[in-house]
C-alpha cells in the first residue's frame, strides 16, 4: 500500500460526494454527500500523518478526529434546520427552498 | 506489488468504501442510501486501521455509525413519507453535476499522480506504538488544548443551536 | 488608637445611615432605625469621651493621599487637637440627645425611620467636617451637612412653606459656598495643596512664605473663606434662611442650632485663624457684631417662640465670629460650646411646648401624640416663608406665645430647665456657664479695641454689650409670656401636660451641661490653646476661661474672675512670649469692666422684661405705638427679605425680560430674516436644479439598473446547489487556466 | 479446563491472547496461522497438494476456522439463558416453568429452537426486503463481535484490544443501525415506532454509559480490557466499584444504563407489548425472530460480562492468591449472577414512560455521570495510588453514603403521595 492509494480512494469519496451533492433534489442526500467528502478529508489528514510526517507525529490523526466532531457538530444543525425547512414549506427539496431568488 | 493477505483485505475494504460510496450517490431510495453510507464509513474505519490509527478507528464508528448516522435517518422518518423516499433527480442536472465532478476527480488524480513529494511513499509495515495515550498527551497536555476547547464550545453551541432550532415554535 | 477611635466615631452614623438605605428603602421602612441611629450615636459620644483623654498634649494628624492629579496629591486625614475632641463632644452629645428627644417627639411620623436615618448622616456629615485636616475633606463635610439641612428642614415637604424653607437654605448657603470655594481655590493656586497642617500644609507655608506683600492676597482669601461661614453661619447678609429654616421639625432646628450645621460656620472661620489678618479679623468683627445686634433687635418683636429662638441663635453665633474676629479665639469656641447646649437645651424646650400645645391642637382629647399627616399640615406653620409681607397672621397656635401663658404649673420640668438655660444665655452671673462664655467675648472685644486703640473700634464692644442687653430682654420676654401670668387661651392651657421621658430626659441632661462646672471640665486654658496668627501685629489673647489647673478640677467661685484672669496673663506670657511686649496690659481692667458692665447689662435687661411682660407696670403697645418707625423695622427684621425680593429677585427678573426680549427681537429676526431669504430666493434656485438636473440623473440611473437587474436577477435562482455548480465549475476553470498559463 | 492451549496442544506458538489490533501489521500477528499451515499442516499433505498449497488462503481458511468455533460455542449461552429466564420468571410466580421437554423442561429452548426453524420464513409484501432481510444479520454480527473483547480469562479471550473497552462501545453503537433497518423495512407502524423509541433510548443511555466507562478508565489509564482485569487483581477491595466512591456509584449507572442499552424491563419500550405488540420484530418470523432472540440474550450475557470486567474483577478471585470467584468459572458465576439481577429486575419493575425514561437519563444519570468523573479525578489527584488508606476511606464513604441513602428513600417513601401521571 502507498500514499496513492489512500489519495485515490480518498479523491474517489470526495468526487462522489461533491456528485451528489450538486445532483441531489433532497436535502438529507445532500447531507450524505457532504459527510462522503468530510470522510475523505479526514482519510486524507490520515493518511498524511502515516505517510508524510514522521511516524511518531500524529497530528493528522488528531485533526481527523476534530473533522469528525465538526461533523457531528454540523449535522445536528443541518438536521435541525432541515426539520425547520420541512416545518415551514413543507418539503426538503433544496430547489423549492427558494424564497430569497431575485 | 505482492499480493498478500494484507493486501487483499485492505482491497477488500477500499473496494466495499468505494462501492458503497457510489452506491450512496445513485441509489434512488433514500434509506438505501444511508445504509450504504454505513457501509462506506465502515471501510473509511478499516482503512484507519490499515493507518495504524485505531483510536480514529473506532471513534469514527461510534460518532459516524452510532451518532451522526442514527440522526440522519431520524431526519429522513421525521421529513419524508414513504412515498418520498424516492430521490427526485433532473436528468440536465445529473449530466452538468456529472461533468464538474468527472473534471474534478481528474483534477485531482493529476495532482496525486504528479506531486512528487507523495511519490514512493510506501506503507514499510513497521507496527507504531497505540496512538490513544498520544492522543490524549497532545490534546489535554499539548498544542491542541486551545483548538479541543474551541472545538467542546463549538460543539455545545451547535447543540444548543440544534435544540433551539429544531423545536416547535412557541407562541404566547 | 485615635484613629480607630476616630474611625469608628465616623462610622457608625454612617453605618446607621447605610443600614437605612440598604433595609429601609429595600423594605420601604427599616422600624427599628431610631434604636439602631440612636445607638450609633451612643457609642459615637463615648468613643468621643475616650478621645478627650487621648489628644493631650500634642495635636496629631493622620493622613492619606487619596487622589493624584498630576503633580498635585490631594490627601484625606484626621486632624485631631483639643478643639477638635471638644467639637466631637458636642456634636455627639447633642447629636445624641436630640435623638432621644425625637425618639418622642417624632413618634408616629409617617416617615419616622427616615427620620432618623438623616440625623444619623447629618451627625456623620458634621463629624467629618470637624476632624478633617485639609479644606477638601472640609468641604466634602460642608455640603454634605448643607444636603442634609435640606433634607431636614424639608422633611415635611407635603407642605409648601417646608418645601420652600428648605430651598431657600440650600441656595443662601450656596450663596457663601462660593465665596468659599474661590478662596479655597485661591490657596490652592498660591500653595498647591489643600492641607491646613504639617509641614506642607497652608498654615506652614502661609507662616514661612508670605511677605507684607501678600496680605491684601491673604485677606481676600480670608474675608471669601468667610462668605461660607457667613451663609452657613447665617450672618449678617444671608442669615435670612434660618429663620424659615424653623419649618423642620423641632429636633432638627436644634441640632442645626445648637451643634451641626451653625456651628460649623464658626468651626471653619476658627479653623482659618492663623491666616486670618489685621483686615479679616476687622472684616469678621463687624460682620459678627452687626449681625448679633441686629438679630437681638428682631428677636425682640417676634411672637413665634421658635423665631424667637432662631433669631437668638443668629445673633449668638455673631457674637462668636466677633469673638474669633477680636482675636479671641478660646472665647469664641468656648461660647459656642455653652451655646450648644442650652441652644439645644431651649429648643428642645420649645420643642417640648409645642408638643404639648400640638397635641392638643391636633386631637384635643386624644393622648396619643401621632403625627400623621393631617396634622402635619398643622404643624409649626410659617408666618412668611418668603418675604414677611404677612405678618403675625399665620403663626400657627401652638407656636404663638400669645397663646401660651401660666405654663410653669403644667410643665415643670421644661419650665426649670428652660429657666436654667434663659438664665444662662442672658448671662446671668457665675452658676450659667453663658455667663462666663459671653463674659469672656465682651472682655476679649474690649481688650482688643483697646489694643488698636482708635475710638471707633469701641464700637464692636458697645455692640456687643448692647446685644448682651437686649438678649436678656427677649429671652426673659419668652420665659414670661410662656411660663407665667395667666393663661391666655384656656382651652388650650388646659390640655397641655408635661412631655413623655424620651423628651425631658435630654432636656434635664442639658440643663446640667449648662452649668459652668461641666464645661470646666474639658473647657480649661491647660487644655485649648490658640494657634498662633504670624499674620496679625496686634495679637489679643482672650484666655477667659473658667480655669481648673492646679488639679482643684472643680474649684470655682466668685473669685473664679480674677483666677482665670491671672491664668489668661500667665498662658499668655508662656505661649506668646513673642508678642508679650505688644502688651496685655489692656486685660486686666478690660475684662473687669466688662464684667462689671455685662452684668449691669444683664440686669437692666431682665428687669425692664419683668417690668413690660410680668409685672406689666409697662405696657409694650404703647411703647410700641410710640416708637412705631423703630418697631416696624424690627417687625419686618430691617426688611432684608423685601430688599432680596425688590432689588436681587426683581433685578433678576428684569435681566431675564430684557434676555427674553433680546432674545425674541434681534436673534428671532436674524434668524427669520434668513429663513426668509433662503426660502424665497435661494430654494427657487435649488429647487429647479434638484428637479430638472439632480432627478433628472437619479431617473435614469434607476430605470438603467431597474433594465439592467431585471435581466441579471434570472441568474441568481435561489438554488444553492446552482451557485455550488458555479463555483466549482469556476474553480476548475481557473486551475486549468493557471496551469496552462 | 480452564485454557485453551490444552486443547490446542501441539500448536506452535499459539497463543490467542496476545491481541491483533495494538499492532496492526497483520502479516505478522497471522504467523501462528502460516506457522501452523506450512509447519504442521504441509507435511501432512500429499506432495503435489503440498506444492501448489495457497497459504495466504490457508491462514484465512484457519481463521475462519476458529470464527467458526467461537461462533457456534456462544450461542449456546442464549439457549441456557432463555430456559433460566423461563424458570426464573416461573419461579417469581410461584409456576414451575417448562417441565416437559427432557429432564426438568432442560431442553425446552433446543426445542422451540427446532420449531422456529421449520416455521415459515414471512416477509411483508409492502416491505424493504432487501432490508428485512438484512437486518438480522446486522445485529446478530454486533451482538457477537463484541464478545470479541472480553476476556473470559486470562487465556481464553479472542483478541486483546489496546482499545478494548472503546471498540465494544463502538460495536455495540451499531446495533442501533440494525434495529433501525428492522424496525423500517417491516412496513409496520409498530415496527417503526418500535425502533425510533430503540434507537432514541440506546443513543441516549450510550452518554451515561460511556462517562461511567470513562471513570474506569480514567484510574486504570488503558483501554484495554486485560489491563482493567489485572488491575483488579489484589482481591476483593482491589475492584474498581470499591476502589473509589464515585466508581461505586458509577457500577450503578452503568449497570442501569446496560439494562436500558439492551431494552429489557423496565426500560422495554421498544418492545413494549402492550403498546405496539412486539416492536421493531413484530413481523419477524421463524429462524430471523430466533437470531433477534439470541443477540438479546447474548446482548444480555455481554453487558453482564463487561460489568464483571470494568467494575467486578473481571477473572480475578475474590481473595489474592486464592482462586475463588476466579478464572473463567468465576468470571461466569459473576455475569450470571448480574444476568439473574436482570431477570429480577424484569419480574419485580414496571415499566416506564418515554418521558420517565428520558428524564432519567438527561437529568440524573448524565449529571451523575459527569459529577463521578470529576470526583474520580480529584480522588486521583488525592491518592495517586491505591493504598490501604485509600481503599478504606472508600469503602467507608461508601458504607456511610449507603446508610444515609437508604435512611434518606426511606423517610422520602413514607412522606411521599401516591404517584400522580405527569401531564406530558
Amino acid at each position: 500500500m502507498t500514499l496513492q492509494h489512500y489519495l485515490v480512494i480518498s479523491a474517489i469519496l470526495f468526487t462522489l460526494g461533491i456528485f451528489a451533492v450538486l445532483t441531489r433534489r433532497n436535502a438529507i442526500s445532500i447531507l450524505m454527500g457532504i459527510e462522503l467528502i468530510l470522510n475523505s478529508c479526514n482519510l486524507n489528514f490520515a493518511a498524511f500523518s502515516r505517510f508524510v510526517t514522521p511516524p511518531e507525529d500524529i497530528s493528522g490523526q488528531i485533526i481527523a478526529i476534530f473533522g469528525i466532531v465538526l461533523a457531528a457538530a454540523e449535522a445536528a444543525v443541518f438536521l435541525a434546520i432541515i426539520l425547520a425547512i420541512y416545518r415551514e414549506f413543507g418539503s426538503i427539496r433544496p430547489n423549492e427552498v427558494d424564497t430569497l431568488k431575485g | 506489488m505482492e499480493f498478500t493477505l494484507k493486501t487483499f483485505i485492505f482491497y477488500g475494504f477500499a473496494l466495499m468504501t468505494v462501492a458503497s460510496a457510489l452506491l450512496v450517490v445513485t441509489v434512488r431510495n433514500i434509506v438505501h442510501a444511508a445504509f450504504s453510507l454505513m457501509v462506506t464509513l465502515f471501510g473509511v474505519a478499516g482503512l484507519y486501521v490499515f493507518l495504524q490509527a485505531d483510536f480514529l478507528a473506532a471513534t469514527q464508528v461510534i460518532v459516524y455509525v452510532g451518532g451522526i448516522l442514527v440522526l440522519i435517518l431520524f431526519g429522513v422518518m421525521m421529513t419524508s413519507g414513504r412515498l418520498e423516499m424516492r430521490i427526485h433527480i433532473e436528468r440536465g442536472q445529473l449530466l452538468l453535476g456529472g461533468a464538474v465532478a468527472l473534471a474534478l476527480f481528474m483534477l485531482l488524480l493529476t495532482v496525486i499522480a504528479n506531486t512528487p513529494a507523495w511519490k514512493n511513499r510506501i506503507d514499510d509495515g513497521t507496527a507504531l506504538p497505540p496512538t490513544t495515550e498520544k492522543i490524549g498527551e497532545l490534546i489535554l497536555n499539548g498544542p491542541f488544548l486551545l483548538p479541543f476547547e474551541v472545538v467542546s464550545v463549538l460543539l455545545l453551541v451547535a447543540l444548543i443551536g440544534a435544540a433551539l432550532i429544531s423545536r416547535k415554535e412557541v407562541r404566547d | 488608637m485615635t484613629v480607630s477611635l476616630i474611625s469608628l466615631i465616623l462610622l457608625c452614623p454612617l453605618a446607621a445611615f447605610a443600614v437605612f438605605g440598604l433595609l429601609g428603602l429595600a423594605n420601604r421602612r427599616f422600624p427599628r432605625q431610631d434604636y439602631l441611629s440612636t445607638a450609633a450615636m451612643l457609642i459615637a459620644l463615648a468613643c468621643s469621651f475616650l478621645l478627650l483623654r487621648e489628644v493631650v498634649p500634642e495635636p496629631e494628624t493622620h493622613t492619606v493621599n487619596w487622589v493624584s492629579l498630576g503633580s498635585v496629591t490631594f490627601s484625606m486625614g484626621f486632624y485631631l487637637d483639643s478643639v477638635t475632641a471638644i467639637m466631637l463632644i458636642v456634636v455627639t452629645l447633642v447629636s445624641s440627645l436630640v435623638h432621644i428627644f425625637s425618639m418622642g417627639y417624632m413618634h408616629g411620623d409617617p416617615r419616622y425611620p427616615r427620620f432618623f436615618a438623616y440625623l444619623s448622616l447629618f451627625s456623620f456629615s458634621m463629624l467629618f467636617l470637624v476632624v478633617s485636616d485639609n479644606l477638601l475633606g472640609i468641604y466634602i463635610g460642608w455640603e454634605l451637612v448643607g444636603l442634609c439641612s435640606y433634607l431636614l428642614i424639608g422633611f415635611w415637604f407635603e407642605k409648601d412653606s417646608a418645601a420652600n424653607a428648605c430651598k431657600k437654605a440650600f441656595l443662601t448657603t450656596r450663596v457663601g459656598d462660593v465665596g468659599m470655594f474661590i478662596g479655597m481655590m485661591m490657596l490652592f493656586t498660591k500653595f498647591k495643596t489643600l492641607s491646613l497642617y504639617g509641614e506642607g500644609g497652608i498654615f506652614a507655608l502661609a507662616a514661612s512664605q508670605l511677605t507684607t506683600g501678600d496680605m491684601v492676597w491673604l485677606s481676600i482669601a480670608g474675608v471669601l473663606i468667610f462668605c461660607g461661614a457667613i451663609g452657613k453661619s447665617a450672618q449678617m447678609p444671608l442669615h435670612t434662611w434660618l429663620p424659615d429654616a424653623m419649618e423642620g421639625p423641632t429636633p432638627v432646628s436644634a441640632l442645626i442650632h445648637a451643634a451641626t450645621m451653625v456651628a460649623a460656620g464658626v468651626y471653619l472661620t476658627a479653623r482659618m485663624f492663623p491666616i486670618l489678618t489685621e483686615t479679616s479679623s476687622l472684616v469678621i468683627a463687624y460682620v459678627g457684631g452687626i449681625t448679633a445686634l441686629v438679630a437681638a433687635t428682631i428677636a425682640i418683636v417676634r411672637f413665634d417662640i421658635k423665631r424667637v429662638l432662631a433669631y437668638s441663635t443668629i445673633s449668638q453665633l455673631g457674637y462668636m465670629m466677633l469673638a474669633i474676629g477680636a482675636g479671641s479665639y478660646v472665647a469664641g469656641l468656648f461660647h459656642l460650646t455653652t451655646h450648644a447646649f442650652f441652644k439645644a437645651l431651649l429648643f428642645l424646650g420649645s420643642g417640648s411646648v409645642i408638643h404639648a400645645f400640638h397635641a392638643m391642637h391636633a386631637h384635643g382629647h386624644d393622648d396619643e401624640h401621632e403625627h400623621d399627616d393631617s396634622d402635619a399640615h398643622g404643624h409649626e406653620h410659617n408666618e412668611d416663608s418668603d418675604s414677611g409681607h404677612v405678618l403675625g397672621s399665620e403663626i400657627p397656635p401652638d407656636q404663638d406665645m400669645r397663646n401660651m401663658g401660666g405654663l410653669r404649673h403644667k410643665m415643670p420640668i421644661t419650665f426649670i430647665t428652660m429657666l436654667i438655660a434663659t438664665l444662662s444665655i442672658s448671662g446671668v452671673p457665675f452658676i450659667f456657664s453663658g455667663f462666663w462664655s459671653k463674659d469672656a467675648i465682651l472682655a476679649g472685644v474690649l481688650g482688643r479695641a483697646m489694643e488698636w486703640n482708635s475710638v471707633h473700634h469701641y464700637i464692636l464692644f458697645i455692640m456687643a454689650l448692647s446685644a448682651a442687653g437686649i438678649t436678656a430682654f427677649y429671652m426673659f420676654r419668652l420665659i414670661f409670656m410662656t411660663f407665667f401670668g395667666e393663661p391666655r387661651n384656656q382651652e388650650m392651657h388646659d390640655m397641655a401636660h408635661e412631655s413623655p421621658l424620651s423628651m425631658t430626659v435630654p432636656l434635664l441632661i442639658l440643663a446640667v451641661l449648662s452649668l459652668p462646672v461641666v464645661n470646666t471640665l474639658w473647657f480649661n486654658a491647660a487644655y485649648v490653646k490658640p494657634p498662633p496668627q504670624p499674620h496679625l501685629h496686634a495679637p489679643a489673647h482672650a484666655y477667659i476661661a473658667p480655669d481648673t489647673k492646679g488639679g482643684t478640677g472643680l474649684a470655682f467661685s466668685l473669685f473664679g474672675v480674677s483666677e482665670a484672669v491671672a491664668a489668661e496673663e500667665n498662658a499668655g506670657h508662656d505661649t506668646h512670649g513673642t508678642h508679650a511686649d505688644d502688651g496685655h496690659h489692656g486685660h486686666g481692667p478690660a475684662h473687669t469692666i466688662a464684667m462689671v458692665l455685662s452684668i449691669c447689662v444683664a440686669g437692666l435687661g431682665i428687669f425692664l422684661s419683668w417690668l413690660f411682660y410680668h409685672r406689666r407696670t409697662l405696657s409694650a403697645e404703647s411703647v410700641t405705638t410710640t416708637f412705631r418707625p423703630i418697631y416696624d423695622l424690627f417687625w419686618h427684621k430691617y426688611y432684608f427679605d423685601e430688599f432680596y425680593d425688590g432689588v436681587l429677585v426683581a433685578l433678576t427678573v428684569w435681566k431675564a425680560r430684557l434676555f427674553a426680549q433680546f432674545d425674541g427681537t434681534v436673534v428671532d429676526g436674524i434668524v427669520n430674516g434668513v429663513g426668509v431669504v433662503t426660502r424665497d430666493i435661494l430654494a427657487a434656485f435649488t429647487g429647479a436644479f434638484d428637479n430638472r438636473v439632480v432627478d433628472g440623473i437619479v431617473n435614469r440611473v434607476a430605470q438603467v439598473t431597474w433594465a439592467v437587474g431585471g435581466r441579471i436577477r434570472r441568474i441568481q435562482t435561489g438554488a444553492i446547489q446552482t451557485y455550488l455548480f458555479v463555483v466549482l465549475a469556476g474553480i476548475v476553470l481557473l486551475i486549468l487556466i493557471f496551469r496552462a498559463l | 479446563m480452564s485454557d485453551f492451549r490444552a486443547m490446542f496442544s501441539g500448536f506452535p506458538d499459539f497463543n490467542i491472547s496476545e491481541g491483533f489490533f495494538p499492532n496492526i501489521n497483520l502479516q505478522e500477528k497471522l504467523n501462528w496461522a502460516e506457522e501452523f499451515i506450512q509447519n504442521i499442516l504441509i507435511p501432512r499433505l500429499p506432495e503435489g497438494v503440498a506444492a501448489h498449497f495457497p497459504v495466504e488462503l490457508g491462514t484465512m481458511l484457519v481463521m475462519f476456522a476458529c470464527a467458526g468455533i467461537f461462533v457456534a460455542v456462544v450461542p449456546l449461552l442464549p439457549l441456557v439463558l432463555v430456559l433460566a429466564e423461563r424458570k426464573v420468571a416461573a419461579r417469581f410466580q410461584n409456576r414451575t416453568g417448562p417441565m416437559r421437554v427432557g429432564p426438568w423442561g432442560t431442553l425446552q429452548t433446543l426445542a422451540d429452537g427446532i420449531k422456529l426453524i421449520f416455521k415459515e420464513d414471512f416477509i411483508p409484501p409492502q416491505g424493504d426486503k432487501l432490508l428485512f432481510l438484512l437486518a438480522p444479520y446486522v445485529i446478530f454480527a454486533c451482538s457477537f463481535a463484541v464478545f470479541a473483547a472480553i476476556p473470559f480469562s486470562q487465556n481464553i479471550l479472542v483478541s486483546d484490544f489496546n482499545i478494548g473497552i472503546f471498540y465494544i462501545m463502538a460495536i455495540s453503537s451499531v446495533i442501533v443501525m440494525g434495529v433501525i433497518m428492522a424496525g423500517w423495512s417491516s412496513n409496520s407502524k409498530w415496527s417503526l415506532l418500535g425502533s425510533l423509541r430503540s434507537a432514541a433510548q440506546i443513543v441516549s443511555y450510550e452518554i451515561p454509559l460511556g462517562l461511567s466507562i470513562l471513570t474506569v478508565v480514567m484510574l486504570v489509564e488503558s483501554l484495554s480490557m486485560t489491563e482493567i482485569v489485572a488491575s483488579q487483581s489484589n482481591g476483593v477491595f482491589s475492584w474498581l466499584i470499591f476502589r473509589t466512591p464515585f466508581t461505586f456509584i458509577a457500577f450503578f449507572i452503568f449497570f442501569i444504563s446496560a439494562i436500558a442499552e439492551v431494552n429489557r424491563t423496565p426500560f422495554d419500550l421498544p418492545e413494549a407489548e402492550s403498546e405496539i405488540v412486539a416492536g421493531f420484530h413484530t413481523e419477524y418470523s421463524g429462524m430471523r425472530f430466533a437470531l433477534f432472540f439470541i443477540a438479546e440474550y447474548a446482548n444480555m450475557f455481554a453487558v453482564s460480562a463487561i460489568a464483571v470486567t470494568l467494575f467486578l474483577g473481571g477473572w480475578e478471585g475474590a481473595l489474592p492468591g486464592f482462586d475463588i470467584l476466579g478464572g473463567m468459572p468465576g468470571f461466569v458465576i459473576k455475569t450470571l449472577g448480574l444476568v439473574f439481577l436482570m431477570m429480577w429486575l424484569r419480574w419485580t419493575l414496571p415499566r416506564l414512560r418515554v418521558d420517565q425514561l428520558m428524564n432519567l437519563c438527561w437529568k440524573y444519570f448524565i449529571p451523575i455521570a459527569f459529577f463521578n468523573i470529576l470526583g474520580t479525578g480529584i480522588w486521583g489527584l488525592i491518592f495517586p495510588e491505591d493504598t490501604l488508606v485509600s481503599i478504606i476511606i472508600s469503602c467507608a464513604i461508601i458504607y456511610s453514603g449507603l446508610i444515609a441513602a437508604y435512611a434518606i428513600a426511606g423517610r422520602v417513601m413514607a412522606q411521599k403521595p401516591a404517584p400522580q401521571p405527569s401531564s406530558i
